[in-house]
């Protein structure tokens, strides 16, 4: 048993750290420190800096102009990011429909979409979730309909992160309407600029639009954009499920948070001392840390399987509920941190004007959009209801 | 023992929910009564109990109503009355003039130390999150030696407003020598206060409520893998769980309400306020979980009811703050 | 509103607090307080007390020998005797066979059994489960065939609570075996002295037979021991549960326990202090003694509702689980308040010999013990798994 | 970065679980090397990392074992060997010698003032939960101003010994003028104590592992209402929160044995023991729940799990005292 990273990995590390101090501007750090939200330059912006340096795309591999990392190493570049308060890289292109792409795509595909990811050209959003489909995904109803060399895409999508900002989109779409729900779905690529799209931005409950609908009518979509095999589009789908769960700890994420919430405590007042030294809250923040530590090894541990060949099996949908819960516990330790300055609220998204200049510490008013938002941790992704019944149904076989 | 209401209580309730379904128009609030409601015959009033409070700030709650009862007349007139300022606490209740109280500084969290100085009738100092300090005809303001009055547009003194999580607004207010008139010790608050405790207590209640009722009718007709959400056993045992946690609060906020002028009304302000703070956040996490992504967005009614609830614990020190005096008080 | 006692009730509270202070022998509050087992004779003893001042039975009419309290001088008395550490009244005979009897019962059952309740006479035990129905109670096995005028009972119940004092057990038993679940259940009332009958202890996990298995081997019941009609058992059954109900949220016992649980910590030393002051011990006894203080509160306007001709819903499910939440946590921070202590576990229960003294302040073996037992809390009399159900089901009508 | 361990360890594991099977003589887990395993080579041993002093107590958690293989071995030896008493370190770890480890005291909880002194080579005190104490050939003894060692029979030495939870038993210590010699200062409990701290949570983890095994099995074959209850939604989902909570305390003694000998050792013992002390807890409450009553009895083979877990909780400290010193070593 050894828990040391490798040599290796140690210089990996370094040079990530380094990498960050160099070239992250810290106008984008601090933006993310402070909970607000990057205009869409400013996270094209951070993709081009890393895409220079050829760390856009860890996960893929070299061939396809990825960094190729070892799942070791985009834990670190992942935790080290978080910590320096890096932008999130974009996961719709690099994450998501990237691996899709490169196990099921053809080379025609690959070749035209995959630079294009790359270089910022595209930006890509998620087409699956449908009013009222919730967690059951395979209840597709928006239909596409072969007519000669086009398929005319007809139905609604919903959810679709940052899609306002999108020029192409990646859909579930139902072609066989007899078959069984998991089957007579396709997986199709839909440029979001043909007539017939209308994307419709939705506010979230911090205000801040970062979710759209996406309406289709008669759109005519080549038919070479058909991902794979007609009708297999699910099959592709789970592969794109199970690639998004990298990283499904947040361990990054939950680390950075709690190094904020830790300072935000030790510079609010309590009872005429700062509130990090106050018992019941000191007890909660050691409590949420305890509880990391011991993810952040869980998460290590299948990282190390994963890197011998043994696929995680429910583990990782324990990962997803347990990060989610701590995450969600830093972001209401931070917001209650902040005590009555969490109740400034800007109300720019939501009415169309900044005329607001929150009070308290700079942190307050976003660790209260952060804790709004975040909330959506533990619905979306599979919300941790349907994670509860895969971990009770793959290792209980109940 | 009674846990109920009067008639004249009930049917205040009731008109006041009617004006309410027609819109949240202040002024039609304080022609019905509601701020004399919540005074004291003594001040003036007809009202001014724990129940007259709870049944006015429930309402409220239950139809989302942003009003200036709170500051501007249990807080407000409340601090007046107590001071001897009839004239002007009358005129606070009846709506005529607007008040809002200056307590709390920038930089302190809860009840924290007060810098601002009284000195030849003059105020300065700076205050933080005054609520409804915009819209306000006059200012109480905490000084270090007790309560003073201030009025609207005083030389000296500058707002910067902004909008709430609640939907109300605020100020950081900014006092330079500003004329005031000194209405007597900060004890003067101790009712007041718990007062409005009291009544932001049953106006979270009346949102928990409304935001049950909300996810039981959205549970029983949204359906998911061919059938309502609400028929899955895991989903019935968490309703289960939030139900009777908002039975608790509501027992809590009885409680307050019952004990609003008794001799053990601090130790029934930490013990309601923490309860209350801590299920109005169960409430909103937990409801915005079971609707899922629609209860994540701003066009669906959940979205103002879950931020009041936060803003409920917020305010007036949070479920730990309170947790913390209520050792102090039984220990006292 | 008007959240005082009446002057007749808190006339009542000093009755019953004089009575108690005069009449309850230390020697068995001592036991109460310190989590120790009553045996047979002392707990007939303190019945014994109360029924020589006529208020052993509380819930009866005056008719059969009760006092004819009201639900709220009830509520004062069971408070009071929790407070004082009297024992606690057996219900079997007073609160569960008695108001069934009253309501269903012939005139001949009611002279014969009332008496013998409260004199002492008798000792009764219940009937319900069998192994294997669990919380599903109509799911009864026992049967009951008649033969002339007699039934001869087979079959087997469990979980019979002190029945190894008892002399006469109440029984469901299976008179029709072709009806559905709920129909063809008879109650049956059964000398346990009868042959055939088999008596087993169950030793529970703190060391203490407190339940028993009671097998039944052609056991011959005079029919006159019918109660009610045949094959209504289940009506009589459900009455009888909800009476089971009243003080079903323990306010008497969790205030007791309270008080307990602080004297014990400000008697323990943690860090150089009493554990009292502990910031993190004081926050878990405080939020408990918040949670009680509402609780309490709703089991009044449950009583008030109840007095005003009210038939309570839900709520009293609601008072089962939280009650029972509040006596488990109390129990448990009582366990851990006396800390390396709560480790000695005195085994002459499990080993039939005695000769361990225990280490600690004098509450600690008990208070494990309490803790072990109470468990028992959330599993009996409908767990807790039910009362949620039962929740779901009438308020959200889902 | 390696999480798992040497093909000697699982060898040992393996062995060991083999011999528990045929019932827990302390002789027979002497001789299989049990012993040895838990003392590094330095200290004659075989083993001694944080990683064999998990695979062992991890086995022995599961099997039920009791044994004194924490106090005698891993605390007993442990300080023998950090003492330069190799002789001593060697019987005990062989099983020759018995050592029992007085520290705590009565009226003191958890890591209380310590009152036994010493004077001319002999201890006065009393000695309070000392585990194993009534078989120990030697006890060691916290006095204050460090380490001494007591031959059992001593003069002036006498026990009161009782059951304990955990199925082992321990005695209440009086020493009245007992000859005893200095092993040196309290520091040398610092490793001994983590390793001791690390076999309790490892035992409990196996604990835990075999606890939940057994209510896995019990939830698919018990019926009610006609089905298993193990396909109730609301159990399933209790049971999936829990396997997490367990998934956690396994990775929390993963952390403490990998860093049982480096420079925060400190910090990593608060954790686990917090964490696993809290999580041991919860899985005796809820595996006796999703039982039901037969939980609760002593015939059936669960009972003695949760007490074990329990008394986990309740030795060296419980999840609270951890917690308080995971926050005094994360300020250090």
């Amino acid at each position: 048993m050894d828990m040391s990273f490798s040599p290796e990995d140690q210089a990996f590390r370094a040079e990530v750290r380094q990498f960050l101090k160099d070239r992250l501007p810290q106008r984008l750090s601090e933006k993310v420190r402070l909970f607000q939200e990057l205009t869409k330059a400013e996270i094209e912006e951070w993709h081009a800096v890393l895409n220079e340096k050829g760390w856009l795309a860890g996960n893929w591999p070299r061939d396809f102009g990825g960094a190729g990392w070892t799942a070791i190493q985009r834990h670190i570049f992942e935790e080290e990011s978080a910590l320096a308060h890096a932008p999130r890289i974009l996961p719709f292109g690099i994450a998501m429909l990237g691996p899709v792409l490169q196990k099921f795509g053809s080379k025609e595909q690959q070749d035209r979409f995959l630079p294009r990811i790359l270089d910022g050209q595209d930006w890509w959003c998620q087409g699956y979730s449908e009013p009222g489909s919730g967690s059951d995904l395979a209840s597709v109803k928006t239909t596409a309909v072969r007519d000669g060399d086009h398929y005319v895409v007809n139905g609604q999508k919903t959810w679709t992160t940052l899609g306002q900002h999108a020029n192409w989109i990646f859909c579930l779409v139902r072609t066989d309407p007899t078959a069984k729900a998991q089957e007579g779905i396709s997986f199709l690529l839909v440029d979001l600029t043909a007539p017939g799209i209308t994307v419709r931005p939705i506010v979230l409950l911090d205000g801040n639009p970062e979710v759209n609908e996406v309406f289709f009518d008669d759109v005519r979509v080549p038919a070479e954009n058909l991902v794979g095999e007609e009708n297999k589009g699910w099959t592709y789908a789970k592969y794109l499920l199970t690639h998004e769960r990298t990283n499904i700890a947040g361990v990054g994420f939950a680390t950075a948070g709690l190094a904020a919430l830790k300072r935000i405590a030790r510079g609010q007042m309590s009872g005429g001392k700062p509130l990090s030294q106050n018992p019941l809250f000191a007890a909660q923040v050691a409590r949420v840390e305890i509880d990391l530590m011991a993810m952040a090894t869980t998460n290590l541990r299948l990282l190390a399987q994963a890197a011998a060949g043994q696929a995680p099996g429910a583990e990782s949908s324990m990962l997803k509920l347990k990060g989610t819960q701590i995450r969600q516990a830093i972001n209401d330790l931070t917001r209650r941190a902040v005590g009555p300055w969490a109740l400034a609220f800007p109300s720019e998204a939501l009415e169309g004007a900044n005329d607001d200049l929150p009070p308290g510490p700079p942190e307050a008013a976003g660790a209260t959009r952060a804790y709004l938002n975040n909330r959506k941790l533990s619905i979306y992704g599979g919300s941790n209801e349907i994670q509860r019944g895969i971990i009770a149904k793959s290792l209980l076989g109940l | 023992m009674n846990f109920g209401f009067t008639e004249e209580q009930t049917m205040l309730g009731d008109s006041l929910a009617r004006t309410l379904e027609r819109g949240t128009d202040a002024s039609a609030l304080f022609e019905l009564g509601a701020g004399a409601a919540l005074m004291t015959e003594e001040a003036g009033g007809f009202g001014g109990t724990g129940a007259d409070i709870l049944m006015v700030f429930r309402t409220l709650g239950r139809a989302g109503a942003v009003t200036p009862l709170l500051d501007s007349v249990v807080l407000g007139a409340g601090i007046l009355s107590a001071a001897g300022e009839s004239d002007l606490a009358e005129a606070a209740a009846s709506g005529e003039a607007r008040v809002a109280v200056a307590l709390d500084e920038p930089g302190q969290r809860y009840e924290g130390t007060v810098a601002t100085t009284a000195a030849a009738g003059k105020l300065t100092g700076e205050k933080s999150v005054i609520h409804g300090a915009e819209d306000a005809t006059h200012l109480i303001v905490r000084a270090t030696d007790g309560l003073y009055l201030v009025e609207a547009g005083a030389e000296g003194l500058s707002l910067r407003g902004y909008a709430l999580m609640d939907g109300g607004r605020a100020a950081e207010v900014t006092l330079k020598d500003v004329p005031a008139r000194r209405l007597g010790d900060a004890d003067l608050l101790d009712r007041p206060l718990a007062a409005a405790i009291l009544a932001l207590c049953a106006d979270a209640l009346g949102v928990m409520e409304k935001a049950v009722d909300l996810t039981t009718d959205y549970l029983k007709t949204r359906k998911q893998f061919g059938r309502p959400i609400g028929s899955f056993q895991a989903i019935q045992h968490r309703m289960a769980d939030l139900l009777t946690e908002v039975e608790q609060a509501r027992s809590a906020v009885w409680n307050l309400a019952g004990h609003l002028d008794s001799a053990d009304r601090d130790r029934h302000v930490a013990a309601t306020k923490s309860l209350v703070g801590r299920i109005a956040r169960l409430v909103a996490e937990e409801t915005i979980q079971l609707h899922g992504g629609i209860g994540m967005t701003e066009e669906y009614e959940l979205a103002p009811m879950a931020r009041r609830l936060l803003a409920a614990d917020a305010r007036f020190g949070d479920s730990d703050h309170h947790l913390e005096r209520f050792i102090a008080a039984s220990a006292a």
